[in-house]
């Protein structure tokens, strides 16, 4: 393996202390020898000296989605190093490791470098360089003949989390096509469906101020969410109590005050006991639940059979605990909650799952209150809309449509979206372009996703590496990271710390040949007559989206961050809810007609088939601080620090199954399989097995994760919330076996 | 009186060319060593480093310095490599009861006197010497032996910085002990020389000679009677004095 | 535990059955896509401008529906475009009203 | 009290992210395979359901100890500890690289960099310091469970938490490596038991313990006999000697 530094240290190093190699032992023209210059210097000053006058860049960090503000340091054309915007609030002035390792990112030897056309069979990896003109012409002349083809819905838009992800979608809007899908749906829009159906809006959660947490289907001290990670702590510093239920013992679980390893699909048992338990014992604010919520006596009804003791059989906690954690959180109240989480696809019931943590949520009445859960504040960044013409062969809607009944209009749902694509039902979809996202890797079944690939007759991918699904495209075109350019306003809430924008101005310049992918998208749209939609600068569209805040430019320029100083609490103090009964919704009227449950109705979980019983897991898939799925991975100082991805293992199943710690094994499933090493450890439960996002990489374009582990994609099955069409990425059962051959 | 030929014009070039890069490397060298192990103290590396900007170039100073005497006494290998085979030959020839002899009884003469000698009932003769005495093989021994330590060594401390890996640092270790305990003998043994060959009156017809090149035959017979022996009967050039013919010395 | 189906539940099985198995049926009929091209064609040139800044999120679903059924006593029906069909402002009402504020989808802001 | 650049650590605020060791790395140019700061887990063999904060992360680096074994396995001084701000610092022109200094720290601070060739570790960023920015690893951490600065200067906030927690504060040693740290731990921290026994390499122990004795003697020895025959020649046989031929001249001839 090649030296993980090595990419990175291109001209960092110009061979300070080589010059006895050079000038013989002899010290023949040593006197100007670099040793000499810093043998005269005093130490401390030497380093700067070599490198020239340095000046600093505020961007944000394009690591994960959190957007931490960022300054980067740069000299001699080349950024050295990145440092943490101080001013910046939602981050609490810090940059991860992933956002220290952005440097790594920029002069990675892996970056796509110029337009390539593939060649061979799809995935073989024979690629021909082209230029740009023939690339936007190539681009061009398929958007039209798919448009044509196949009406312009024929065409699929997958953008992902990226701050230039609004002009792909613009673009789609403007083209005219509705399938727009991007990584929410392989993500959290399970989550955002039960709040947004509790509470008319998807909350932020003051965990600075609580009191009480209770954090499960979340990992918070490991998959950073900024500033709740930080605030967590923080609050726990001053006495905050936290409870995690993971069937992992995770570091979020290490750190907590107490950690249950919950049978994993049994949250809402545990959630609705403790309704049960609040509602019996009436531990809430009466007063307050009757004015603000609607639904208690029916709720009150629903969980009365959902006792403690029976929710004890269900996730394994014992019911005496249960029923005393819900009167401590309840005694904590208004100032505690039930973590609402981030990544909320993992069951097919998913959106019920959160449900139930939204209703004990309103049961504790911690809304728009300290330590509770936040309603949006105001930002003041204005939309830039398009006036997208009217395309009258256009289907009715998106593809996916009316196969979910609560689907998100404008993320869609990318499983449901690629059965479509595969059957060709209800119309046929044919062509793809990707920014910045990759479902190869991050989507369940990627069997499913490379028979879509192979469904399509083009597909576009715009990236900044030879990502998996890059690897399958017919076009790939190389962006520039996010140290390279200058990008449109973002609008960020940080829960209680700030209501901010940010924005980002190039460190350096685009290296190599890539291109935005804006100024792509502008090209094309002038080629397809469609000019007028994307008649702007970067810096126009910022100027629009700052209308309404005045000085905030000079400001963002100044401090590399704007602040809106909004109100934080008290936001519904004389307002309703944006509900169906203008109330929190315990009782959801609106589910009823979509035929769903009205309140989240317990199903345990499945399990494993019978034949396979014996060997079989759940598999739980997750990420430590150091991986953003497989956008990280291959990152040269991430991937030192995180090599491969491992599979844990509890020590008694391993001996059952005569498995031995650090030996590679099969992990299977109904949908697929793939290899990587054991790691058996304690630190999860023995009916579940747990992996790592981001690994098995099949693009050779990624030489370091190329091949190396497993990729979760390969094994899970590609199951969906039956509420909002979200991936449930927990419901696979794998078998595990010796793979045979060492480690 | 006849004058024989000790050395020839390139012997003494190398001998005060080594002398002075001697010197120079024992005052760098010194300066390396950290005070706390200093036998002069700590105001003398301080010292040092301050006159060379730092230990970085009082270490810079002193390798090329060792490079230069080492691409010195190369030079003088290729340039007379006869020479110095002669040179290491009689240096390595020892006569074990003649110059073992000699050795014990010249130190107890010089230091101590004839007196312990004849009380033990030993004679103050001194055995005959050839083209050098003991006293003068052993320190050239030592200085061989030590130079060669020397370079070596200090060859390993400089690979060390440009091409060791880590796993080899042992070697430099071992290198820096064996450096310092060869400075150490060989400048034993250099306090011994320099008052012999320099300041002891005796020896200064030795001493000239590594200015002149010549000694003259009283010298040349009293202090080495065998190679005296040897050349006596030779002829004088036109100078007066009898060259050195290496091939005569077998 | 077997007796986990809620009364709920089986209320919205029966309004399921009774609604054809429709699930979408919580919307006005018309064609919200269409709609919202509409809006933006024919409204938005005074709404935002010099009319009340309008967006599906300024009302409930109950107000957009209740200004629907009194659409011509609104104050700018006179300046409706002359070929604004009946269909149009269906489809234009349907789009306010699917993603009113109080919607399932409702229109993203900030 | 001399100034004393230090690092007080929270570790209880650690959740081992990692962000210091990568923000080091970049900062400093370490290369693959090294680093100069880390993050100790405690291990926790078995995790118990319903127990509380079972699991510890502690931040660390070169402790820039008050007696630093680094420094006395040092040969030449190129590591040494700067009485100016009490860093032990590497004077990288004068390191010969020889290593000795690794098996010193009971910490594993240091490490031979494979690129420079010399010993490397943890400096608090001397040129971030000078433009005004904390040392790398503190300035990103996100939880600011590393504290930085002069604890002899009792403004700095680091000499402020150490005032707090008097009593509280730990330091990871080892009873017979203790080179008295100057990295402060607030309460407990884990685990505690790492630091391995600094050691002295064996040529250096040699050195120190009778190389340098025995060398000495010997030049004394030397020196003791020049003087002798110094004395003898020019004090005791002055009045009688030769003109220029010294004791021994007339028998030699005889032999």
């Amino acid at each position: 393996m090649s030296d993980p530094m090595n990419s990175a240290r291109q001209g960092f190093d110009p061979g300070r202390r080589n010059f006895l190699k050079a000038a013989g032992l002899l010290g023949a023209g040593a006197a100007a020898s670099p040793r000499v210059l810093r043998a005269l210097a005093p130490a401390e000053a030497q380093a700067a000296s070599v490198r020239g006058e340095e000046s600093s860049v505020f961007s944000a960090c394009d690591m994960c989605f959190n957007r931490c503000g960022l300054i980067a340091r740069v000299r001699g054309g080349r950024v050295t190093k990145l440092d943490p915007n101080p001013l910046f609030t939602k981050s609490r002035g810090m940059l991860c490791a992933r956002g220290q390792a952005g440097v790594a990112q920029l002069y990675d030897s892996d970056r796509l470098k110029t337009p390539l056309l593939r060649q061979g069979a799809r995935g073989e990896g024979k690629w021909k360089r082209i230029s740009w003109d023939e690339a936007i012409a190539l681009l061009s002349a398929k958007l039209e003949e798919i448009g044509k083809k196949y009406t312009r819905c024929g065409m699929l838009f997958s953008a992902g989390a990226d701050m230039q992800s609004a002009f792909v979608n613009r673009f789609a809007e403007v083209y005219g096509s509705f399938n727009v899908t991007s990584h929410e749906s392989l993500c959290l829009i399970s989550g955002n469906r039960a709040f947004l159906d509790t509470f008319g809006e998807v909350p932020f959660a003051d965990v600075l101020n609580s009191r009480y947490v209770i954090m499960a289907g979340a990992n918070r001290f490991e998959a950073l969410v900024t500033p709740d990670s930080m605030d967590m702590v923080e609050a726990m510093k001053g006495g905050a109590k936290l409870v995690v239920l993971d069937p992992r013992f995770t570091k979020t679980a290490a750190m907590a005050d107490e950690w249950w390893p919950i049978r994993p699909g049994t949250d809402m048992a545990f959630m609705l006991a403790l309704c049960n338990v609040i509602i019996n014992e009436k531990l809430y604010d009466e007063r307050w639940v009757a004015e603000k919520t609607f639904g208690l006596p029916e709720l009150h009804e629903h969980v009365s059979a959902y006792t403690p003791e029976w929710a004890a059989q269900e996730t394994g906690i014992p019911g005496p605990e249960i029923a005393r954690i819900a009167r401590e959180l309840a005694a904590a109240a208004p100032a505690s909650l039930v973590y609402p989480g981030r990544r909320t696809s993992d069951y097919e019931n998913s959106t019920q799952i959160r449900r139930s943590f939204a209703i004990v949520n309103a049961l504790l009445g911690n809304w728009d209150k300290p330590g509770g859960l936040l309603a949006a504040r105001q930002v003041g960044v204005k939309p830039v809309p398009a006036d997208a013409p009217w395309y009258d062969d256009n289907p009715e809607t998106r593809v996916d449509a009316h196969l979910v009944p609560l689907m998100f209009e404008e993320e869609g749902s990318f499983v449901l979206t690629r059965e479509a694509v595969i059957t060709g039902e209800p119309y046929p979809v044919k062509g793809w372009f990707v920014y910045k996202t990759n479902p190869m890797q991050t989507a369940p079944d990627r069997t499913r996703t490379l028979e879509m690939v192979k469904a399509m007759e083009f597909v576009c991918v715009v990236d900044i590496q030879m990502s998996d699904t890059a690897w399958m495209a017919d076009l790939v075109l190389p962006a520039p990271s996010y140290l390279e350019r200058k990008d449109p306003c973002q609008a960020l809430q940080g829960s209680s710390a700030c209501a901010c924008v940010v924005t980002r101005e190039p460190a350096v310049p685009a290296m190599f040949e890539s291109r935005p992918v804006f100024d792509v998208l502008k090209e094309v749209a002038g080629r397809l007559d469609l000019a007028e939609h994307f008649d702007f600068t970067i810096e126009e569209y910022r100027a629009k989206q700052l209308a309404a805040l005045n000085g905030a430019a000079d400001v963002l320029a100044r401090d590399g961050v704007y602040y809106n100083p909004s109100k934080v609490y008290g936001i519904y103090d004389n307002m309703g809810y944006k509900t169906k009964s203008a109330k929190i919704e315990l009782y959801n009227q609106r589910y009823i007609t979509a035929g769903l449950d009205p309140l989240p109705v317990y199903a345990p979980p499945k399990s494993p088939p019978k034949e396979i019983a014996d060997s079989a897991f759940r598999m739980v898939v997750g990420r430590s601080a150091l991986v953003t799925q497989s956008s990280s991975t291959n990152n040269a100082l991430l991937h030192e620090l995180v090599p491969t991805n491992t599979l844990w293992m509890h020590p008694a199943a391993a001996a059952r199954l005569g498995l031995k710690d650090g030996e590679m094994v099969r992990v299977k499933s109904p949908v697929g399989e793939g290899t990587q090493k054991l790691h058996v450890t304690a630190h999860i439960r023995e009916d579940t097995v747990y992996t790592e996002t981001g690994f098995g990489a099949l693009s050779k374009g990624l030489s370091r994760i190329n091949g190396n582990g497993l990729c979760i994609a390969a094994v899970l099955e590609g199951k969906y919330d039956s509420v909002t069409g979200n991936a449930a990425m927990h419901e696979t059962f794998v078998s595990v076996t010796k793979a045979g051959g060492a480690a | 009186m006849k004058r024989f030929e000790r050395h020839t014009r390139l012997d003494i070039a190398i001998h005060w060319g080594n002398a002075a890069l001697w010197l120079l490397l024992m005052l760098t060298g010194l300066g390396l060593i950290k005070a706390e192990y200093n036998p002069l103290g700590g105001w003398y590396p301080a010292l040092l480093r301050a006159m060379f900007g730092g230990g970085g170039g009082l270490l810079l100073a002193h390798e090329i310095l060792g490079g230069l005497w080492i691409l010195c006494l190369l030079l003088y290998l290729g340039q007379n490599p006869r020479g110095a085979a002669f040179f290491l030959r009689q240096v390595f020839a020892v006569d074990l009861a003649r110059d073992v002899l000699w050795m014990v009884k010249k130190m107890v003469l010089m230091t101590l006197g004839p007196k312990p000698l004849k009380m033990i009932g030993l004679s103050t003769d001194l055995p005959p010497q050839g083209f050098y005495n003991m006293g003068q093989k052993a320190f050239a021994q030592a200085a061989v032996a030590g130079g060669f330590g020397l370079a070596l060594t200090g060859l390993i401390m400089v690979w060390s910085q440009i091409g060791l890996g880590a796993e080899s640092t042992w070697l430099v270790s071992w290198a820096i002990l064996l450096h310092w305990i060869f400075a150490g003998l060989t400048f034993a043994g250099l306090l011994v020389h320099v008052y012999m060959a320099a300041v002891n009156p005796e020896e200064r017809p030795g001493f000239r000679s590594m200015f002149t090149g010549w000694v003259p035959e009283d010298y040349a017979e009293h202090h080495h009677a065998l190679w005296h022996a040897e050349v006596r009967e030779q002829l004088p050039d036109e100078r007066g004095i009898v060259p050195q013919r290496l091939g005569d010395r077998e | 535990m077997k007796r986990t189906l809620s009364i709920g539940a089986t209320v919205a099985v029966l309004l399921a059955l009774f609604a054809g198995l429709s699930l979408a049926a919580d919307t006005m009929g018309g064609n919200a896509r269409k709609g919202k091209y509409l809006y933006r064609k024919n409204c938005r040139s005074c709404h935002g401008v010099d009319a009340s800044d309008l967006s599906p999120a300024s009302k409930t679903q109950a107000e957009w529906k209740k200004l629907y059924e009194g659409m011509d006593k609104l104050p700018c029906r006179a300046k409706w475009p002359a070929e604004m069909t009946a269909e149009d402002a269906k489809d234009t009402f349907s789009y306010l009203y699917d993603y009113a504020k109080d919607s399932p989808s409702p229109a993203k802001c900030s | 009290m001399k100034p004393q650049l230090a690092m007080v650590i929270d570790s209880a605020k650690c959740m081992d992210c990692k962000g210091c060791m990568v923000a080091c790395k970049v900062a400093n140019e370490v290369p693959g395979g090294h680093f100069r700061n880390w993050i100790k887990v405690k291990e926790v063999a078995e995790p118990r359901p319903g127990r509380g904060r079972q699991g510890h992360f502690q931040p660390g680096a070169c402790m820039h100890c008050d007696k630093p074994m680094c420094v006395d396995a040092c040969p030449t001084g190129a590591t040494f500890k700067d009485p100016k701000d009490g860093t032990v610092k590497i004077d990288r022109a004068l390191c010969i690289g020889c290593g000795n200094c690794i098996p010193a720290c009971p910490y594993g601070a240091r490490y031979r960099h494979p690129v420079l060739k010399v010993a490397d570790k943890c400096d608090y960023c001397p040129e971030r310091r000078e433009r005004g920015l904390l040392p790398a690893c503190v300035d990103t951490c996100p939880t600011k469970a590393r504290v930085f600065g002069d604890i002899a200067d009792p403004d700095s906030e680091a000499a402020r938490l150490l005032a707090a927690n008097q009593g509280r504060i730990a330091r990871v040693v080892r009873a017979d490596s203790d080179t008295k740290p100057n990295m402060f731990y607030l309460a407990d921290t884990a685990p505690a038991d790492w630091p391995h026994k600094a050691s002295i390499t064996p040529p250096m122990l040699a050195l120190t313990k009778w190389a340098l004795p025995g060398v000495s003697a010997l030049i004394g020895l030397a020196a003791a006999g020049v003087a002798a025959m110094a004395a003898r020649r020019f004090l005791i046989e002055r009045d009688g000697g030769g003109s220029g031929h010294g004791p021994g001249h007339g028998t030699e001839k005889e032999g």
